[in-house]
């Protein structure tokens, strides 16, 4: 009975491009629904949801980048063509540098949403329970494959959305168009530095990279990422600008979730009312999958570096040293608030936006191609 | 012994190492082939069938040369009539033609002039004789040639055609499949008329030899999955094949999984249907369950009456099957979490109703539900393997001790009572039995996660459950297609189901590219007459 | 903590690592193994007191961070 | 699949090895159905009171329904005392058996005495726990919210109940605004720093009752030990986080006119005959439909200007004793007419109270001169506690009867008018 299931499902066009947009949707706004908005309001005040705006213009035109390089090296995803364009030892330099990210991307999503469960849910449950039980269930599906993430997003994607937009509907009585006035009042600084700041988040959207190769059409892939980010935008957009319009920025600042706050305040006609756990489900949920793809990433980028022939054995130690890291670095929920604030960005920035240049203006000084 | 199916480790280039069982090869070493010597052969015969006591011979000389004739069937297992009246008749009137019956070709005369029988077919090895004979075919044995003749005159008194227990229907044929193998390809025949309804013919179990039958449409089938069951089946070797369940162990995809992967049904009409959407039939000899593969999981949640009745409501019955199912899986467990984690989520009222209700209870809420849940399940154990009349009995007893006693007792919450009892209905609301049983064993899963973490529990065992259900494949076909992957078209018969008019496609992961079902570009749909016409 | 993380890896160890050993694919375990002696050596950095290499780059750039967000 | 039994196995033995944190059995919580804070004068102390639905003889017990049996009442009041509203809550479980549980609570009622003094930790506490909702309504009261919370109200069997119910009724029509925490902590916050929530009061309602009938009849009535009533009609103002001051009703309504929008409410007018001036004909009533209100700040040499726009889409209610003709155009203008000056009496003296009594801005100048002005905003807000109460204001009113309920004309007539 040996290779029934690969007669079957052939390693490349494992995902179609409507999974590769619900993947990168799930990716964007479960990470950028949690704290975010929080943040960003800190940042921007009530411009927060312009600079949203002005963070996706700046991340489609980075997805350009991506999408192309991911057509000019075909069937090759961020860690290979590293290795392609800076050579055998430079290039696992750099390209090491993607799997790790991942990996950092992933213990901070899965602690913010452990530590959100702990707060709102389980307040006498000890956070590292949760945060065992979220890394054991994500690297379960991780060691499922690509295939069976993607088609969790297909069914977990529409879910979520349809849940932000019900959330918004439900909490509109609540809000207060005059909260959200006046625009630029404080000049355009707010805007501007509160772009980069959600840029960052955006930007761990670069994964799609590493979807490509396996996508049955790589050529959409500039279009996922597209309409991923333009509904992932559109949400974040939503949460925000809600957050704002209800509890005005002085409160909404300081906000650990305020997507969860949002969900709080729905008392529609007095019957529906404390449901903010459902949409917290929905919300862990998605993070949870969206991990389970990071840690995938990195399985896959360390299995590309190394030249290992399956990249499976790596899901539960890759799941371990995040779990590690989300326990041991963090004493406290205010220092993994500060370090997504002030820490992340910055590594995200490099990583997003100065590697992925770097290999590209490399790439294109060398005239460096895929074979394939 | 069937290699053990960890196959999937190995690479898709080394399929060739293990090779199908090839019939002949293995007849001709264990099967020695027969003897020219009718008397020979009648000792040997008589050797592999010592203590038989329904085994027959019958010795007769035919022909002005009286060439010893020897006719060996299984008392009860051959048609009575046919081998007293049409074949001793035929070989008795070899007597009075006048072609002279003897040299090597007198089996052919035999076979050709003289047998009044339209199934015949010449064997030659032991082996085929003891299973011609075993599987109530009366073998023919003529001096002085290797050959024999098998003659078909199967006759065995099985049950009558009646309506199936298992799978009722308001609308619909109510006919369904016996126990007799020939009687439901017939049956099948009758609903398919087409030379393209392809049967094949597997013999599986070494000691039971049970008949089995893939049954397909080719040019509709996906010529792949045809292969894959092909090899699966020819992989089987195990001593007895008793109900197609043996079957449906042995080649499903992933053994350890709680979920049925291949659907069965009792209904003609059903196992048509599938067959013209493109899947494979099975049909074991001996029971009347044929397997349907490739199965997607919706369509356990399909009843065949759903063709059959108006597309609305049709599609509405299917709405609120997956609500059932739901329930059938969350509701005890959405009960624990909720009342015990998150009471916020109650409305107030309730929440106190709840309160009081459990005023006093002695045990907790996860214990209560889960003795209640375990008792319901032997409830209803006991009902369905008792005699009909006793097991009605046994529900009312059930019903009044559990649901009145208890509560009176304030032993149990009458909340808990009413919440088993929800449980209890929605689990039957799932039209499949097999998938009911999946959902009844992870409905405890789900009662231990919940009440360990409470709804995050739940929404673990969920994604767990739902990212194993999303990676089973069901001979190459996703299990939870068209949900995901998302195919929009195929999304017309799941969980809704759109007007036969509408149906112009057949699902396209099951049929691949032979996917018209309708031969007109357009649609069939009825359209008043139009008054400009006149 | 400590103990639990290495006791962990331990167990993935062995579930993991038995059977790649068993089908000779050295490289990956090898790499595996890799993974969890870092996961160890993280455990025991916590237990004598050393920061994790989050915090070395959170002492790093933190203060970058705070010049460009509020 | 080994792994995967492996892995099954170890969450197994350590999800029971572990065991449930936050199980709790639903008989084991006292549902707070709404919380009381109150302040000992002159100390740090935090008087709690909360009141918890019971369930006592409201169960399985109830074999009969309906009606409860034992007639013990549905809830209970439990006091406690702390130097924060948290620890108080905290203090309250050396009391109770169970578990508070506050997710339920739907009412915080603030006793005059802490709004007085100021309420900014018991805010902050009230933000920072997870289990109070910014959904939560607020109320202040005259007396203690001790004595509210006790107080039984007719028809309920858990007065927070019916105190929500009334503040939700107040949602779609009535004199008073109704706020949540989360409303009332916005406007704190933001730049007036001004709120306002619904006023409790406590009044002898029956007492006046019964003491004018006995005067009317000229008997002593049965009166005996008739309790007090309880009444939401005015309007308690904060401002930084303390209370300066009580509306009346009047004021009270006039404020809901402004800040939400007229709709809902209604306007009770003199009617004075356009003949003679004189003689007034009674009261009527209009029950004010749709409606809407503007203010647009405009700036000048002369300072700041606010124009309010109000616009009433009516119902003609009542007419009283006043014997008007409602079918004739003319009439109907006059009422038009003098309901709009009623309104417009109204609006200037609940804004001249703002300015000159409570100096409070309550009545959104800031908010819309901020979202018009942003640049001049800026340099006025440091002093707009000063500037406030000198901002000049044009008032104008337009109300259109649109029917008149279901008859037309008064049924008994008395002399004609004219």
């Amino acid at each position: 009975m040996a290779g029934k299931k690969g007669d079957w499902m052939p390693e490349k066009g494992i995902i179609n491009t409507k999974q590769f947009v619900w993947l990168l949707f799930i990716m964007i706004s479960a990470f950028a629904t949690m704290q975010l908005p929080g943040m960003l309001i800190m940042q921007a005040g009530r411009d927060a949801w312009l600079s949203i705006l002005g963070a996706w213009l700046l991340d489609v035109m980075l997805a350009l980048v991506y999408a192309y390089m991911g057509i000019r090296f075909p069937g090759e995803n961020l860690v290979q063509y590293s290795i392609t364009i800076l050579g055998k030892y430079l290039g696992r330099l750099v390209g090491i540098l993607f799997p790790l990210f991942f990996l950092l991307v992933c213990t901070i999503v899965l602690r913010g949403s452990a530590q959100l469960v702990n707060i709102v849910f389980l307040p006498r449950t000890p956070l590292n329970v949760i945060l065992v039980t979220s890394y054991l269930v994500s690297a379960l599906i991780a060691r499922k494959g690509l295939e069976a993430i993607a088609r969790m997003t297909e069914l977990l994607g529409p879910l979520y959305l349809l849940s932000i937009i019900t959330l918004s509907f439900l909490v509109l009585p609540a809000f207060h168009m005059s909260r959200l006035l006046p625009q630029f009042d404080n000049g355009v600084t707010p805007f501007l530095t509160g772009a980069p700041l959600i840029l960052t988040n955006f930007g761990v959207c670069i994964i799609m990279a590493m979807y490509i190769p396996l996508c049955n059409r790589p050529e959409n892939g500039f279009l996922a990422k597209f309409s991923a980010v333009s509904m992932g935008a559109l949400v974040v957009c939503l949460v925000t600008a809600l957050s704002v319009g209800i509890f005005g920025i002085e409160d909404a600042q300081y906000m650990s979730s305020p997507g969860i706050q949002l969900a709080k305040m729905i008392n529609f006609s007095n019957y529906i009312e404390r449901v903010e756990m459902i949409w917290l489900l929905f919300l862990v949920g998605s993070t949870i999958v969206a991990s389970s793809s990071l840690i995938w990433a990195f399985g896959q980028g360390i299995a590309q570096i190394t030249g290992l022939k399956t990249y499976k054995p790596l899901i539960y130690p890759g799941a371990l040293i995040s779990l590690a890291l989300g326990i041991l670095s963090f004493p406290s929920s205010l220092q993994h608030t500060n370090f997504y604030h002030y820490t992340f960005p910055i590594v995200a920035a490099f990583v997003e936006v100065g590697l992925e240049l770097l290999l590209f203006a490399v790439a294109l000084i060398l005239h460096k191609r895929g074979t394939a | 012994m069937r290699p053990f199916r960890f196959g999937k480790m190995k690479k898709a280039s080394e399929p060739e190492l293990i090779q199908p069982r090839v019939a002949e090869v293995e007849t001709e070493l264990e099967n020695p082939k027969l003897s020219s010597s009718l008397a020979d052969n009648q000792t040997t015969m008589q050797t592999i069938f010592t203590n038989c006591p329904d085994f027959m011979y019958r010795e007769l000389k035919i022909g002005q040369e009286r060439v010893p004739v020897l006719l060996l069937y299984m008392n009860g297992l051959t048609d009575e009539q046919t081998v007293n009246g049409d074949i001793l008749k035929s070989l008795v009137n070899i007597k009075s033609s006048n072609i002279i019956v003897s040299g090597s070709n007198t089996i052919e005369i035999i076979k050709n002039i003289f047998l009044e029988i339209g199934n015949i077919t010449e064997i030659t090895t032991i082996g085929e004789v003891e299973e011609a004979v075993l599987t109530g075919s009366v073998v023919l044995l003529l001096e002085g040639t290797s050959k024999a003749l098998k003659i078909g005159t199967k006759g065995f008194d099985g049950r009558i055609v009646s309506e199936p227990a298992t799978e009722g229907v308001v609308r619909g044929p109510r006919e369904g499949f016996t126990e007799s193998l020939q009687k439901n390809t017939a049956m099948l025949r009758r609903k398919i008329k087409t030379p393209n309804l392809k049967l094949e013919k597997f013999v599986l179990g070494r000691v039971t030899k049970t008949e089995v039958n893939i049954a397909y449409l080719d040019g509709t089938v996906n010529s792949k999955v045809v292969d894959e069951v092909k090899k699966r089946l020819s992989l089987i070797d195990v001593d007895s094949v008793l109900e197609s369940a043996y079957i449906e162990e042995m080649i499903e995809d992933e053994p350890f999984s709680v979920f049925p992967q291949i659907d069965h049904s009792e209904k003609p009409d059903k196992i048509a249907a599938a067959i013209v959407q493109g899947q494979v039939a099975i049909f074991t000899d001996g029971t009347p369950f044929v397997l349907i593969v490739p199965t997607m999981m919706t369509q356990f949640l399909q009843s065949s009456e759903d063709y059959y009745d108006r597309s609305i409501y049709a599609t509405s019955i299917r709405l609120v099957r997956f609500v059932f199912l739901t329930l059938a899986l969350l509701l005890p467990a959405l009960y624990i979490a909720i009342t015990t984690f998150h009471r916020g989520l109650l409305p107030t009222s309730l929440l106190i109703s709840i309160t009081a209700a459990r005023e006093g209870a002695p045990f907790p809420t996860v214990i209560e539900v889960l003795t209640m849940e375990v008792t319901f399940e032997a409830l209803r154990e006991a009902g369905l393997r008792l005699p009909k009349p006793v097991g009605q009995a046994v529900s009312i007893v059930g019903g009044l001790v559990i649901g009145e006693a208890a509560v009176q007792a304030s032993m149990v919450s009458p909340v808990t009572v009413i919440i088993v009892a929800l449980t209890g209905i929605a689990s039957f609301g799932i039209p499949s039995y097999s998938f009911a049983l999946a959902i009844r064993i992870l409905r405890f899963g789900m009662i231990a996660l919940a009440s360990t973490l409470g709804l995050y529990g739940v929404l673990l065992g969920v994604l767990v459950m739902s990212a194993h259900l999303v990676s089973l494949r069901s001979f190459g076909v996703p299990y939870m297609a068209p949900f995901a992957p998302f195919n929009l078209k195929d999304m017309k018969d799941s969980l809704i189901r759109l007007p036969w008019w509408a149906m112009g496609d057949r699902p396209r992961l099951i049929a691949k590219n032979n996917n018209n079902r309708q031969r007109q570009k357009f649609f069939l749909k009825p359209v008043p007459p139009d008054d400009n016409e006149k | 903590m400590t103990v639990l993380m290495m006791f962990t890896a331990l167990a993935i160890g062995l579930a993991e690592g038995l059977p790649l050993k068993k089908k000779g694919q050295r490289r990956e375990l090898v790499v595996m193994t890799t993974l969890l002696a870092m996961t160890i050596l993280l455990a025991v950095g916590h237990y004598l007191a050393l920061p994790s290499p989050l915090v070395l780059l959170e002492r790093w750039l933190e203060p970058v961070g705070k010049a460009i967000f509020k | 699949m080994r792994k995967l039994v492996l892995i099954m196995v170890c969450l197994s033995i350590a999800l029971l090895l572990t065991g449930c944190w936050d199980y709790k059995e639903v008989d084991r919580l006292a549902t707070v159905m709404a919380i009381g804070v109150d302040r000992v004068p002159g100390s740090e102390i935090i008087l709690l009171t909360v009141q918890i639905a019971s369930t006592q003889g409201n169960g399985s017990n109830k074999q009969t329904g309906g009606q409860r049996g034992d007639g013990g009442p549905a809830y209970t009041v439990m006091n406690s005392e702390g130097k924060s509203l948290s620890e108080a809550i905290r203090n309250l479980g050396a009391q109770s058996t169970r578990r508070i549980l506050i997710s339920h609570c739907k009412l915080i009622v603030i006793g005059e005495g802490l709004a007085k003094t100021g309420i900014g930790e018991i805010v902050d506490d009230l933000k920072r726990d997870r289990q109070f909702r910014r959904t939560d309504r607020i109320l202040t009261t005259d007396k203690t919210a001790k004595e509210i919370l006790e107080k039984d109200i007719a028809l309920e069997q858990v007065p927070a109940r019916g105190l929500d119910l009334i503040m939700q009724n107040f949602e779609t029509a009535g004199p008073v605004l109704p706020v949540n925490c989360n409303d009332f902590f916005v406007r704190l916050n933001e730049d007036p720093h001004v709120s306002s929530t619904p006023f409790a009061q406590l009044q002898d309602i029956d007492k006046e009752v019964t003491r004018q009938l006995e005067k009317a009849v000229g008997r002593p009535l049965d009166s005996e030990g008739k309790p007090k009533t309880l009444t939401i009609a005015k309007t308690a103002i904060f401002k930084d986080q303390r209370m300066v001051g009580v509306l009346n009703e009047e004021d009270t309504r006039a404020h809901r006119w402004l800040m939400d929008s007229p709709k809902g409410s209604s306007i009770t007018l003199t009617y004075t005959p356009k003949a003679q001036p004189n003689e007034e004909k009674g009261e009527i009533q209009l029950d004010i439909i749709d409606g809407k209100t503007t203010i647009m700040p405009q700036i000048s040499e002369n300072g700041i200007t606010m124009n309010i726009d109000m616009r009433a889409k009516v119902s003609l209610h009542e007419t009283g004793s006043a014997d008007v003709n409602v079918r004739d155009a003319q009439k109907i203008e006059q009422i038009q007419q003098q309901a709009e000056e009623a309104m417009k009496r109204q609006l200037e003296h609940t804004i001249d109270t703002a300015q000159k009594e409570l100096k409070s801005d309550y009545v959104g100048f800031s908010e819309n001169l901020h979202n018009s002005f942003p640049v001049d905003w800026k340099q006025v807000k440091d002093q707009w506690d000063n500037i406030f109460p000198t901002v000049n204001y044009h008032v104008s009113c337009e109300v259109e009867i649109l029917n008149t309920s279901i008859i037309s004309n008064p049924t008994l007539r008395s002399e004609p008018e004219e």
